[in-house]
């Protein structure tokens, strides 16, 4: 066990993996010499040289098409787009391709690669770089859409994205990269893509949240403990697609109320889909209406006022507070 | 300090060696054994017969769209018949002809164009892409198949095909820049067939051919008569090699005609002339090799006939056996499969729940 | 009023702007010479010339990121993406300029440009040409996406997005183009943008639905009073984006059951929306769990098998029979 | 028939007319005058102060991250000064002196930088897009402008720059094929200051020069001295007078150097020399030009000296606004405006459920 931040863990991921498995190949902008504009490839240039560690021309549909070939090839490419605003450009590449080859080809041919991106906000970056737009995979069939919470699951679900016979696009919260440490064994872990766990058991109340919303919910759920006595259970989802409705459906079945948080913009986010799953699985069993706390449909405003638009722990709170009342 | 010229060292040409009116360059004439020229040939009239075929089928409504090759037979064939079983073949959507010199099955073909994923089952151990349809896209494909080959250390190259019209796309630009600068061992097959469904070539580019484009990425770019299958060879086979011996990569332009239709949902009447249609019939590349192959007494004129009917015997056996196959194919239940490598929870559930209607339907119709 | 398609009527509509406004230009891939390849621009290069019907090189990003100058300019460009599954070549214009820019300009600058696209099955065509994914659009913050449902609302809708000041989606059913044809008026007809409608009205259940969807919940609808006497309330969308919720509200309000009907994937798809909207508004009202009747979490088959990917009269009814009897 | 060398027609030229040893080329010098000199020299300087000025607040904490433009004064301002204010400038993100000189306040930058939608507001009347962050983006947006302003049949062309790294993205290669195809009057500047975050141009691209790109679209392509203001200044006014003329776009790389990091965020000693640094130190676009007007007779020292002292006032002053005017923004309700021309119901509910909090908040704060 070494204590980490979240940097550090995707990079042992990636150096374990890459020592373990020479079909290991990453590619992006500025990952090579540069070790990658939030260093999370630092230092793989040296141990594994310039021919699996491609520092890339500046075209993101390249980076990804051309890891759709290495797929193809038998490798396992990694690739990184430099922040999630930019994997609009290959977009086309994503779906129409790596999303497809394996349905196409009658299962004869596969694309096993991974394409990571920082997301979401609170680094006071510039525009373009703090979106949270992970539903426009989520709701692309073919593609796997994974979101880690913290150090040590971002490991995990990193050896297993590398793993995963299937494209997967793996969306890193920025804003937990340095924000804190934690124990991550050093003997291999992996969490099985499409399953979410629960990281706080309680009675009264589910959250459902990923991703850097993991925080303030924990929060959020000590703060209606000390303050109203109720117990949160929370559910951190890890994979958002295929997303794993088994654990929330049970979790509400017991608690009856549910509150769900994502940074993304409200309208069509994943939030109605964790809402649609458990009105169809728990109808009879809600107690009220399952409450969203989201961005709001807008376009994440520069950092002077992103703590604004980013949900935050009085906002969990006071929607599960209405949630219970109601 | 001044104002000066500045040269473009990479080189530039135009290749043609035997020309429709049947002059050679025996200079140039590449030496292919009379077993090769043949080959080539039965590849090309199996593209056009082929072809033919699949026009009738559609015609009596028993396979959707596609797009006929007609006029592009040299143009695809001269190209991937430079290639090895172990190099990667990666397609447009109009290289039937290459498609089936490559391995994939008539029957495959027609069960694609009818509708049926099944048609997407590429020979096993063979290594070739699917088609591609969205334009141009497949060029980067090619690069990463390149790239992984010299990262294991083979002689494998790519070859990927794509159309005038895709020279305008990104990833055509993207594609030969990336290749250019990891000097990856591919080959840029351009089939200039003149037009991109309406758009003609002088209104998809401002440039006088497509060739030159391969200045801007460092690249050695040919412009070949792409209805002389002797042409269209030996470019490839110099890119091939130059590609297989690390000297990167190189954009040909093959200059052919799409005889046909874009697809059959297509009505070219509507935007070019029968004029021009007929001057490219007169450049059709198959009498011009079957004169020479002729010519070079490579074969008689009768044994080129006798060839033919080989071809339509093969076609019509593929034909009958593909219709009797998809009579067999068609469970609903089969468009879960190989999404994913293993079906995922809600899939699962969004099968059975389609297994259940259908057991249903089943019993109403029984209950009729 | 004539009695026309839908590929005339938004010909009509593109024709009368065309003439009352020299702002209104098209582009697109085969829209000018070759009328479309759903002929939906035909004879328009004729009357309007080569300067105000663009045949542009094979491009999608270009085409929308020069929409987008245009637009800026002070002009109003309508563009045609050939088929909708190749629009994800231009996301990155649309996501990072088009949605945004009026925002980023304080309101000084704006994009009022309309990209067409036709969606969906239903015509027997190749792979990429079928599938609908307007839920990607509807869940990008600035975008407005709109899917008319028959010829007469293509009309009214087509003239109100290309006066909209801001960027607007316009998905068009390809199954609907040459389906059947409509009275559309001849004067000038134009149907607000955000606004959905009731097409059937009815007291027992709600079906919500838009596009080529509309005429078999209409079917079903029919279908459902003829044998089980039930009465079923059909609202058409029109808009996706902004999503109009009053008029589902205050219907569920009244039927206590819905059903949600759409082409497009399931999971993350519109129908989580809406049904997270009604489950949100009109929680204490629903008497049984919200329905959705889907295209599944698969790329659309090829067209051998579309058939049983797209929803029918009968998934419809037999969803509705649930809905109820619960 | 045979094979023979295809001839590329469209002009690729080298221009330079005052090199970093003060060395001049009397024949291509530009004819400006007094006025126009010292507009273009205080433009740059206003540019490399500002520019110090920023960094010292970014390291103090009172901006976030922003792009130095260091060292690349002249191949901005050479390039922006041919414009009109009738004409459209369309900028990437690297361009502060030459947004500055079209009108943009030095207050708006501020805000920008320190994370206040505010900053995006541009002069009104202005033809200046607001920067462009996505790589290559913008250049198809000058496209567009460009045709409007034509189809308006005014004389304005677009100005549109771009980094060397953009010329990798598939909208730089679109953007430049629509421009040729349609003749518009464009200008496509290049700022290739060798260097893409930490990837050198020669690993963006195999070619030597990034001008003979031009070629692939059938547009003339120039490389220029991009830290020599005045080859700058004269090849663009010549793109600009073609393109004007209805003589189409062109394409001009400036050779140029970026001295300082990529933005604030970056660490350039990651991945080039000092040494590198300082040869271009040595290269510096504005003491050369100082030189020369010097030389010329067009100011003194002392008058360049003064000339100075105004700008860091000017510059004072700025800061000193705009430090008090964020003191007064920042109301978070104001993230609601301007996304629609008009906001939707679902939005005017985020909005006052926003509000509500806001209030209640107010109210607790008040009962603390
Ligand atoms: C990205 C994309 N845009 C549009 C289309 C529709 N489309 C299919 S083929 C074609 C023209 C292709 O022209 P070209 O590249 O010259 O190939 P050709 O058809 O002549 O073989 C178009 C516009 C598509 N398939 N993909
Ligand atoms: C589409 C896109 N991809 C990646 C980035 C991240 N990024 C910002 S600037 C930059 C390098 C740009 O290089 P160049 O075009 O040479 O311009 P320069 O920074 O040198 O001015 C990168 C990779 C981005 N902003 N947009
Ligand atoms: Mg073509
Ligand atoms: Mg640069």
């Amino acid at each position: 066990m070494t204590k980490m931040t979240m940097v550090q863990a995707i990079n042992l991921a990636l150096r374990q993996e890459m020592a373990n498995d020479d079909r290991v190949v990453l590619l992006g902008e500025d990952i090579g010499r540069d070790g990658g504009v939030f260093r999370v490839t630092e230092g793989l240039i040296d141990t594994f040289g310039t021919e699996r560690v491609l520092d890339t021309p500046l075209a993101e549909s390249a980076i990804a098409g051309m890891a759709v070939g290495m797929a193809i090839y038998g490798l396992r490419p990694v690739c990184e787009i430099q922040f999630s605003g930019f994997a609009y450009h290959c977009f086309h590449q994503l779906e129409n391709h790596a999303a497809r080859l394996r349905w196409r080809s009658q299962g004869r041919l596969s694309v096993p690669m991974v394409l990571r991106a920082p997301y979401g906000g609170g680094v006071r970056a510039l525009e373009h770089h703090s979106e949270s737009r992970e539903a426009y995979w989520a709701h692309t069939p073919g593609l796997k859409m994974v979101i880690p919470s913290g150090p040590r699951s971002a490991r995990a679900l990193m050896v297993a994205a590398i793993r995963d016979p299937d494209p997967v696009i793996f969306y890193e919260a920025k804003g937990l990269y340095r924000a804190f440490r934690e124990e991550v064994p050093d003997e291999e872990e992996t969490i099985p893509i499409g399953r979410s766990r629960i990281v706080r058991e309680g009675r009264d109340l589910t959250m459902i949240a990923y991703g850097a919303m993991i925080r303030p919910a924990l929060e959020a759920a000590e703060e209606l403990r000390a303050t109203d006595g109720v117990e949160a259970e929370v559910i951190d989802l890890l994979t958002i697609s295929p997303l794993d409705d088994t654990l929330m459906l049970q979790s509400v079945t017991r608690t009856g109320r549910a509150v769900v948080i994502h940074e993304a913009p409200r309208s069509f986010g994943p939030g109605a889909e964790i809402t649609t799953r458990l009105m169809e699985g728990a109808f009879y069993y809600l107690e009220a209406p399952i409450a969203r706390v989201t961005g709001y449909d807008l376009i994440i405003p520069y950092f002077s006022r992103e703590k604004w638009f980013i949900p935050n722990v009085r906002r969990i709170v006071d929607a599960a507070r209405r949630t219970l009342v109601s | 300090m001044p104002r000066s010229d500045i040269a473009v060292t990479d080189s530039l040409e135009y290749l043609s060696i035997l020309d429709e009116h049947g002059n050679l360059d025996r200079e140039l004439e590449p030496q292919l054994s009379a077993e090769q020229l043949l080959d080539l040939y039965r590849a090309m009239v199996r593209g056009r017969r082929f072809d033919e075929r699949l026009l009738d089928l559609q015609r009596q409504g028993r396979i959707g769209t596609f797009p006929p090759i007609k006029g592009q037979e040299a143009s695809q064939m001269g190209a991937v018949f430079t290639l090895r079983p172990s190099d990667w073949f990666v397609p447009a959507f109009r290289e039937t002809a290459a498609e089936i010199w490559r391995g994939r099955s008539l029957e495959s073909i027609i069960l694609y164009f009818n509708g049926f994923n099944e048609g997407g089952l590429s020979p096993e151990g063979r290594k070739d892409l699917p088609i591609a349809i969205p334009v141009g896209s497949q060029v980067l494909h090619a690069v990463g198949l390149a790239w992984a080959a010299r990262y294991r250390r083979t002689d494998e190259i790519a070859m990927v095909f794509f159309g005038d019209g895709a020279t305008s796309q990104g990833d055509f630009h993207e594609g030969l820049n990336f290749a250019a600068v990891y000097q990856v061992p591919a080959v840029f097959v351009c089939q200039n067939n003149q037009w991109a469904i309406s758009v003609p070539v002088s209104r998809q580019t401002q440039t006088p051919t497509l060739a030159q484009k391969a200045h801007a990425y460092g690249m050695p770019g040919i412009q070949v008569d792409g209805n002389d299958v002797l042409a269209v060879y030996v470019a490839a086979a110099e890119a091939a090699e130059r590609a297989r011996n690390g000297g990167g990569p190189t954009l040909i332009e093959c200059v052919t005609y799409r005889l046909m239709m874009h697809t059959t949902a297509d009505d070219p009447k509507r935007y070019r002339s029968d004029e021009e249609v007929d001057q490219w019939r007169q450049r059709d590349p198959l009498p011009r090799f079957a004169a020479y192959l002729q010519q070079k007494g490579t074969a008689t004129e009768q044994q080129l006939a006798e060839m033919e009917t080989r071809v339509l015997e093969e076609i019509q056996t593929a034909v009958e056996s593909a219709e009797k196959r998809m009579e067999e194919l068609g469970d609903p239940l089969d468009m879960f499969d190989h999404l994913y490598a293993e079906l995922p929870p809600h899939l699962e559930a969004q099968k059975s729940a389609l297994a259940g209607e259908i057991a249903a339907l089943g019993k109403e119709v029984d209950n009729d």
